[in-house]
């Protein structure tokens, strides 16, 4: 049939539709991104979380200040020789320890989750509140190399706030609750 | 226990850090730093506070230092310290820029290139101390090895006066340029003179209903600025009804006059007579409570007022309210400051300021004048004081003679802070081995063949009287904050390990391994004394209370009245003042002032100093010269113009502030600026007042009269805009507000 | 199916056009068989032909619409997602809200305006339609589909009101 | 510009539990001695800008002591007012940030989220007291500078703009240490970093909404006014004027 | 349409006597070209580039490329490259972004009220000043990323949907600002597109090679049936109605960005008309200064004729008048409220430093109002362009008065300030200038830049009629 014979539009033009689904698409996509944490960092030590909880060594044991301070810390070389000059010294990695340990230098270990510069975040008041550690680090002692399993952002960190309770959440969503 | 910290809070003050090994080097990211071997009282993410004392200038505040990953973070004030009860200023905070400064020397080195060269090598600590040996036991006279130093911490003075002493050498000569400006040496005479006792007396600001400060800039620089500010502070509106008043006589509106109630504008060098007049006045019509100062008419015979009036442009009726508001007050104290020591009637100007607080009967009363009181021990018993001047022209002369062999060089910064036509540079040309121990490179340390860095103070171990300012007797302590960032050696360390090597006197007038054993001996001897502000079983519990407090102090505040010995029966006669340049080719008096922030140019390595703006002109980091807005468009200058000083002994150039509060016939200029070494942050950069000034009037030798220089201005016809905070711009600004 | 005959004549002058398109009229060609195309916009009374009914006024009134929910949306609803406090100002204020809901719709409304006229005549259409170059510099194009049966009639039509390049239509690339 | 201040301590009852932190500063006491600068320099990680930018006004204190002249030589008198973010209740700066890197917090603070910042300035020009400083360029700490910096507080990157506190990283600290220890805040527990070095005490920090606290019965001073109070901003920093007593 | 109205058609020319035939062109606009002339009188001038445009360009893209690489530096250094500071944050970017704004118009306005009024001569200059108002804003709309201090977050202002669950603040006039502009952007590009379809189409029919692909993607199929005729005049009557409220409100905004902060003397409800007012005066000034020079670049006398000059003189005139009167309005206020910041600005402006830009300013705003009162100045190319010219000086002036004047002074004294541009803004700000001249160049000759359908549209629409020994022109009642 000849297009001159029909005076009325056609409908077979979608495209306005497509330009307005796209725009939905992408706005989807930002608020679904890909969440995925990054891998575990290569360690100067090949520590094994597994082993260790294995041998029920508490993580309070090691990494001992989070009831008490901001940050958990990273044992220090002492900490680590405190066992190890006695237990299985025959292993290489642990004579590298060793090897810290005799030339007093730090073992330049990786941060595996690293917050950045301008957020403040204290693991007392989380751990006052009655949050375990694997609620965030996941579960480490099933890991080897400790990974991180969130990409602790701000929509991460907030998911949780949000749930509290009603009456602490203004003071939990201040943005200088973790913001400095 | 001051305000503001709990009981709990300073119990967080901990002993020492000198378990705070094998740290790396702490970026930001300090949480996460590892350790090698933890030190005991650190939490990682935690603030860990030590006390200690400030030494960004001789006062001895007591400060805590917020440490983190064994990297001082903050300083503040001690809370429990009586001198500064938990306050600091400027100068003081700042003192972390000391110790992370960029420029700073990371070990000893030998200037390889010969003096003035600027190259430096470093050499091993061993290495120096075998030369300095040597150097010492070659010399053909014990007396030819001479030791000069800025106002140093006491422990130091102490190793350093036995160390001497066994040699047979001189004892220290303590000068510079901060001690000089207030006037240190000369409140200490006198205090001799009127009280029989070398010392500082104490001026209780916040108890007097009347102060009249003569010259003393004592919310700046002078003495213990933090002390008296406190006490200000509390004068002003830290007591139920009266509020303190406040006069301030002196030729340029420092900013000591501007929180005055009254500014005195009267000309340089006549603050004494004033001072005379006034207690003339109220000797003669016996003002105040009749009858009562008969007695001190002598003092004031032969004076006649008009000649003050003449002398100081105070007119005669303004004169007589003065005197009446001095004389009807309650409590009133009259303080003799650093600017009268500068000119050449200086003893006797102070004398004169010291006989109003004797008419009024102010010795020993509240809101009046008090002498500290003696630290109980035998080894703290005597405060550190600056030499007199004329001991420091004569090393210069014995320097110049070929008499000095080795010349020691510690806290003092002589090549910037001496005047050129004392000839300091050129003396030291003539002394074979110059040894400083800055732990910068300065104007001296580039004149030096060895630089032996001490530690900043925030790594090294002291202790220090504290006089004057504290209302009882205090012995700030010192103690290392942080593992000393680079191969650095504590001067007293170098001292007795001299000692040691030198062997015979020295080695057993020194007996100690190193400082702390020496400090920890001398804490001892205050253990069980009963006006202790604590006590511990043992020595060793009182050492560890000593580094946890921050030094000793008592319990109570102990105040002494002190006793007049000068007979009243002398009559006090202030000379005019003489000043060098005449009147026709030198028409103006210069006032340098000792800047709020840089003191005598030794805080001009450290930025926050640099940025900080003065008070009053708001200018940072460059040299201004103050004038009159009349002055200013006789000359035909306004701000930021570049114009000439000129003086009989040398000249500057720099950028004018117009300034309201200055007399017409005087020109200000802060001191400070005008480095040509001593870092990034300090060389180059503005012009020394210093080297204007000449010595003072002929048959006046041994005086470092540094506001008796006349000077004239000439227009360069440049113009180099100042970096002040206020900005200039706008005509109406004044009808704003 | 076959194609309906197509005749396309071009005319110098809108009243010989007019006259045209009035004798086929009268020779029972539908209105909507034929179709006027020209360089210039000719009103469709000029050439005596119908006014088009048109659904544009209604997808700019319903993208005004959406323009309006979305501006509500922004300055009255997302306020209240992250709740943060500015200024003393309550979360949503009339004034801020009344600007940005007005800007909305009006970007909403020509939006939709522009998309409306384009869906409304079919475009973008490339391909092959048929058209004459000639209109675009004056010529009035008259294209009539009719009954094969008259094609002589609408031929002499054209010739009677001075049609010339009467000729079956050309597909061009356009 | 001086005028009685009527805080809004008195208007409104203060909601319960809620702090409303707030400054004093007696004009009386200042000495002008620039102590407060350089704590809140070393304190808050503010830069140093050297001498060419400081010339330009583009100085980073978040704390500054402006000097003002009365009168003429030789009755000139010169008058020092510290002057730092006012956190203004009503702070015009918030809401013209359009990305809410400033905004109010529940307890009366003007607070800046450096990182949301994205640099227009807009706060900076709303701002009648002129109190919010703009990173002009990277902040610099020559080596070994930088390990002075205090970890609690962000390092300003270029391009955005920082401002006075009232050293929320202090108040943080006391409040989570105090709520650790199932304890209230006391009063003067928590001292700003200026606060804590003025000599003569001329600052004083609170909680306004507490009526017995220090600042609050400084705040009900006969002396007490507030800058720029016709503006309407309703400041959190009280000012006492200078020159006369209390009674 | 009986024969005894002569249509000014092509048809009817013939029907008139010669002496009538003389008064047709020299009374109405091309009446006796034939459409294929037009056509080729307007095409011509876009095929034929010479040397001079080209050095042109070049000296336009040198300019552009420099602007381009003093923004990355200031990006990499950071903004105090550009002299801006403490108190005054803001300086000549926003200022020229309120220039440029202002710019943009004239371009609408006449655009949409011309249309919407029936007015005829509007006909031949509509495009260039449809195209003037899309490149100005696309300038104006450079400055706030210029102007960000981290300019890599601007997508921060942009409401979407995250996982911060973080919004723009719509209480901000930037966030208002932002979507305004981006909607007049749209609003007038879209404007400026739809009624080039059909000339499009018309330069499709006339060109080959990339020209003619060009042309036929973006005429996207027009024939010119009837139906397409229709649809298109009522869309563009529809965006001529909803043009005009964005128009007024962009301006409007824009003045908000000032006038709802407390800055002594932005904080004026006089601002919004004020800055409307001022804006339409720049643009219609700009608008006259480009059609000036483009008539004589690209040899458009024929099209662009005395009329449009007398008549855009005139509005020039009109609008300059509103500007005078909305600017005392605001000043006497000002004067008599003696708000001792605002007196010391006003101070500035009249004796103190800004003086010479003050008096600049006033010069060169109302000496063009007075003298294009006169015919003879109006009709006068060179003359209106002069003044045209000096108006945007003036203009250019009043904003970097407004914007970095004021902001030198404020509530505390002490804290008051000077400012002084960089080279980083100087740069950048040349940058935009010769942007937009670049832009406007290169349409010029991509797109026919008389509406060329619209012209002949108009011609339709004359017609003359004899009323004693006048000859009036009619317009018909065909639109």
């Amino acid at each position: 049939m000849t297009e001159e014979s029909s005076a009325r539009p056609s409908y077979r033009r979608f495209w306005p539709l497509i330009i307005v689904g796209i725009v939905i698409l992408l706005a989807g996509a930002v608020v679904i991104r890909q969440r995925d944490a990054s891998g575990a960092p290569e360690q100067p030590i090949d520590f094994k979380h597994s082993i260790h909880a294995q041998a029920e060594v508490p993580c309070l044991f090691c990494h001992a200040s989070p009831m008490r301070s901001d940050v958990a810390g990273i044992p220090s070389v002492q900490r680590c020789a405190g066992c190890h000059q006695t237990i299985k010294t025959e292993s290489p990695e642990v004579q590298r320890v060793l090897g810290y340990w005799e030339r007093a230098e730090p073992i330049p270990w990786q941060a595996v989750n690293d917050m950045p510069d301008f957020v403040f975040f204290s693991h007392q008041p989380h751990l006052g509140a009655g949050i375990n550690c694997e609620t965030c680090h996941g579960e480490v002692a099933q890991m080897d190399a400790a990974r991180p399993v969130a990409n602790m952002d701000m929509g991460w960190c907030l998911s949780c706030h949000l749930q509290q309770p009603e009456e602490k959440v203004a003071r939990l969503t201040d943005c200088l609750a973790c913001h400095k | 226990m001051a305000k503001g910290l709990t009981r709990r809070g300073f119990l967080k003050i901990a002993a020492g850090a000198g378990a705070a090994t094998g740290l790396s080097p702490t970026v930001r990211r300090v949480a996460l730093e590892p350790f090698v071997r933890p030190p005991e009282e650190e939490l990682p993410g935690r603030a860990t506070w030590f006390a200690s004392t400030c030494r960004q200038c001789p006062a001895g505040c007591g400060i805590i230092v917020r440490v983190i990953n064994g990297r001082p973070r903050k300083i503040e004030g001690n809370p429990a310290h009586p001198l500064n009860r938990g306050k600091l200023c400027a100068r003081g905070q700042a003192g972390l820029q000391a110790v992370y400064n960029p420029d700073r020397l990371k070990n000893a080195v030998r200037q390889s290139g010969g003096r003035g060269s600027r190259v430096f090598q470093p050499i091993q600590w061993e290495e120096a101390l075998v030369e300095l040996t040597t150097a010492i036991q070659g010399l053909q006279d014990p007396r030819r090895l001479a030791l000069l130093a800025g106002m140093p911490p006491d422990h130091l003075h102490a190793i350093w006066t036995r160390f001497l002493q066994a040699l047979g050498a001189p004892p220290p000569l303590i000068f510079d340029l901060h001690t000089a400006m207030e006037g240190r040496a000369e409140s200490a005479a006198l205090a001799e003179r009127w009280f029989g006792e070398v010392n500082l007396p104490i001026y209780d600001l916040a108890n007097a209903d009347v102060i009249f400060s003569f010259g003393a800039n004592f919310l700046e620089t002078w003495m213990s600025p933090v002390a008296q500010s406190v006490d200000y502070g509390q004068m002003r509106q830290g007591r139920l009804g009266g509020r303190g008043f406040l006069v301030q006589f002196e030729s340029r509106l420092s900013a000591t006059a501007a929180s005055a109630d009254e500014w005195i504008p009267v000309e340089p060098g006549t603050e004494g007579l004033v001072a005379l007049a006034l207690g003339r006045l109220i000797v003669e019509e016996n003002l105040g409570r009749v009858g009562r100062h008969r007695e001190h008419a002598h003092l004031y015979r032969n004076i006649n007022v008009s000649d003050a009036v003449e002398a100081s442009g105070i007119p005669a009726e303004e004169m007589m309210r003065l005197a009446r508001i001095f004389a009807d007050a309650e409590r009133q104290v009259a303080i003799p400051g650093g600017h009268l020591a500068g000119h050449t009637n200086g003893p006797q100007a102070m004398d004169a300021v010291m006989a109003l607080n004797v008419v009024m009967r102010r010795l020993g009363r509240e809101g009046g004048l008090f002498l500290p009181q003696p630290v109980p021990a035998k080894r703290f018993a005597k405060p550190v004081l600056p030499s007199r001047f004329a001991q420091v022209e004569r090393l210069i002369e014995r320097m110049q003679a070929g008499e000095v062999e080795v010349l020691l060089i510690h806290g003092t910064n002589p090549v910037y802070e001496l005047p050129a036509w004392v000839g300091f540079q050129e003396a030291l040309a003539q002394v074979p081995l110059v040894i400083s121990f800055s732990p910068f490179v300065d104007e001296t340390a580039v004149q030096a063949d060895l630089v032996l860095p001490d530690h900043t103070y925030l790594e090294g171990w002291g202790y220090q009287l504290v006089t004057p300012g504290a209302d009882r007797p205090v012995i700030s302590g010192q103690q290392p904050v942080m593992e000393p960032l680079y191969d650095t050696r504590a001067t007293g360390d170098v001292f007795l390990a001299l000692a040691a090597r030198l062997g015979g006197d020295a080695a057993q007038a020194l007996p100690w391994p190193d400082e702390v054993s020496f400090l920890e001996e001398s804490s001892a001897q205050l253990h069980d004394n009963s006006v202790s502000a604590y006590d511990a079983r043992t020595p060793a519990g009182f050492w560890s209370r000593w580094r946890q407090f921050g030094g000793w102090w008592s319990k109570r505040a102990i105040r002494r009245e002190p006793e007049v010995v000068r007979s009243s029966r002398t009559a006090i006669h202030v000379p005019l003042p003489l000043y060098r340049g005449a009147v026709e080719q030198y028409p103006f008096h210069l006032v340098p002032y000792p800047s709020i922030t840089l003191s005598d140019g030794r805080g001009a390595n450290q930025p926050w100093l640099q940025e900080t703006p003065d008070p009053m002109t708001t200018a940072r980091w460059n040299t201004w010269i103050e004038l009159n807005p009349e002055t200013a468009r006789d000359l035909g200058v306004d701000d930021n113009d570049l114009v000439k000083v000129i003086s009989p002994f040398g000249k500057l150039q720099a950028a004018v502030v117009v300034y309201p509060g200055i007399r017409p016939d005087t020109v200000a200029i802060p001191t400070g600026q005008g480095h040509q070494d001593y870092g990034r942050f300090a060389a180059g950069r503005g012009a020394k007042v210093i080297d204007l000034l000449g010595p003072a009037a002929a048959g006046e030798a041994g005086r470092f009269a540094f506001g008796a220089t006349r000077v004239r201005i000439e227009k360069v016809g440049a113009v180099r805009p100042l970096a002040r905070l206020e900005d200039l711009d706008g005509e109406g600004r004044e009808n704003i507000r | 199916m076959a194609d309906a005959p197509l005749l396309m004549s071009l005319f110098h002058k809108s009243t010989d056009t007019a006259e045209a398109i009035d004798a086929l009229h009268e020779l029972g060609v539908l209105d909507h068989k034929i179709k006027v195309i020209t360089g210039v916009p000719y009103p469709e009374r000029a050439i005596g032909r119908h006014v088009e009914w048109l659904r544009l006024p209604h997808i700019v009134l319903a993208g005004a619409l959406a323009g309006f929910i979305f501006g509500l949306f922004l300055s009255v609803i997302t306020p209240h997602l992250y709740r943060l406090d500015v200024g003393g100002h309550p979360a949503v204020g009339f004034p801020p809200a009344a600007v940005i809901t007005f800007v909305f719709t009006m970007m909403a409304t020509i939006v939709s305006t522009f998309l409306g006229v384009l869906w409304e005549m079919d475009f973008p259409e490339f391909g092959h339609k048929y058209y004459h170059k000639l209109v675009t510099d004056g010529h009035l194009a008259v294209l009539v589909e009719y009954p094969p049966s008259l094609e002589e009639k609408v031929r002499q039509i054209f010739e009677q009101h001075g049609g010339h390049h009467i000729q079956r239509p050309e597909r061009q690339p356009l | 510009m001086a005028k009685a201040a009527k805080t809004s301590v008195e208007e409104t009852p203060p909601e319960e539990g809620v702090r409303r932190w707030g400054m004093v500063i007696d004009l009386d006491r200042c000495t002008g001695c620039q102590a407060c600068v350089v704590a809140c320099h070393a304190e808050n990680n503010v830069p140093v800008v050297g001498e060419e930018e400081s010339a330009r006004g583009r100085s980073m204190h978040w704390i500054r002591v402006e000097r003002y002249w009365e009168g003429e030589y030789p009755n000139v008198k010169a008058r020092f007012m510290p002057l730092l973010c006012q956190q203004c209740t009503q702070a015009p700066c918030e809401p013209v940030c359009p990305v809410f890197a400033t905004y109010h917090t529940p307890e009366g603070l003007n607070a800046q989220v450096y990182n949301r910042c994205i640099g227009v300035r807009y706060c900076a020009n709303n701002c009648p007291y002129k109190v919010r400083t703009f990173n002009w360029f990277r902040p610099q700490f020559p080596e070994p500078l930088d390990q002075q910096l205090n970890p609690d507080v962000t390092t300003r990157s270029r391009g955005i703009i920082e401002k006075c506190t009232f050293c929320v990283q202090r108040i943080r600290r006391v409040e989570l240490d105090a709520g650790a220890e199932g304890r209230d805040v006391h009063d003067g527990e928590i001292q700003p970093a200026c606060a804590q070095s003025c000599p003569s005490s001329a600052l004083v920090f609170g909680d306004l909404n507490d009526p017995d606290s220090r600042v609050s019965q400084l705040a009900r001073s006969r002396r007490a006014f507030r800058l720029l109070d016709f503006l309407g901003t309703d400041p959190a920093v009280i000012y006492l004027k200078g020159g006369e007593t209390n009674v | 349409m009986s024969d005894q109205t002569p249509i000014a058609g092509e048809e009817e020319m013939a029907e008139l006597s010669p002496d009538l035939r003389d008064e047709y062109e020299g009374r109405l606009l091309l009446a006796q070209r034939k459409d294929w002339e037009i056509n080729e009188a307007v095409l011509r001038p876009m095929m034929e580039t010479g040397p001079r445009f080209w050095i042109a360009v070049a000296v336009l893209g040198a300019i552009v490329a420099w602007g381009l690489y003093a923004w990355g530096y200031m990006v990499y250094y950071g903004l105090g490259a550009a002299g801006i500071n403490r108190p005054v944050y803001w300086g000549l970017f926003i200022a020229t972004f309120v220039f440029w704004v202002g710019i943009s118009h004239a371009g609408t306005m006449i655009s949409a009220v011309l249309r919407l009024l029936k007015a005829d001569w509007r006909r031949p200059i509509t495009r260039g000043a449809e195209a003037m108002t899309a490149f100005a804003l696309m300038m104006a709309g450079l400055y706030p990323l210029i102007h960000l201090g981290r300019v890599w977050k601007f997508y921060w202002m942009i409401p979407y949907p995250n996982n911060r669950f973080m919004w723009p603040n719509f209480q901000s006039p930037l966030m208002w600002d932002m979507v305004a502009i981006f909607t007049y952007l749209i609003g007038s590009s879209l404007y400026l597109y739809l009624a080039l379809i059909p000339d499009l189409a018309m330069a499709r029919d006339h060109t080959k090679g990339w020209r003619y692909k060009l042309y036929r993607t973006f005429a996207l199929g027009w024939r010119g049936t009837e139906g397409e005729w229709h649809k298109l005049h009522r869309a563009l009557g529809i965006f001529s109605v909803v043009i005009i409220p964005v128009f007024l409100s962009v301006h409007s905004i824009v003045s908000w960005d000032f006038a709802v902060t407390i800055q002594p003397r932005w904080h004026s409800s006089i601002f919004a008309p004020y800055f409307v007012m001022g804006a339409v005066y720049s643009g219609l000034a700009a608008l006259a200064t480009i059609l000036v020079v483009v008539r004589s670049g690209m040899r458009l006398q024929e099209f662009l004729r005395a009329e449009h000059f007398d008549a855009l003189g005139k509005l020039v005139m009109v609008a300059g008048m509103g500007w005078i009167y909305l600017w005392f309005a605001g000043f006497i206020v000002e004067w008599y409220g003696k708000d001792p910041v605002i007196m010391e600005l006003i101070h500035d402006e009249i004796s103190g430093k800004l003086a010479p830009f003050f008096w600049l300013q006033m010069v060169a705003n109302v000496l063009p109002v007075i003298l294009l009162a006169f015919r003879k100045i109006r009709t006068n190319t060179k003359m209106l362009l002069a003044l045209t010219l000096l108006v945007n000086v003036g203009m250019f002036t009043e904003r970097v008065l407004i914007v970095v004047g004021n902001l030198q002074r404020n509530y505390l004294p002490f804290d008051w300030g000077s400012y002084r541009p960089t080279w980083v803004e100087v740069s950048i700000v040349a940058m935009t200038f010769a942007g937009f001249i670049l832009l406007y160049l290169l349409f010029s000759r991509i797109v026919p830049y008389v509406p060329v359908w619209e012209i002949k549209e108009g011609r339709l629409r004359y017609s003359l009629r004899r009323i004693g020994r006048l000859l009036v022109p009619t317009a018909a009642e065909i639109e």
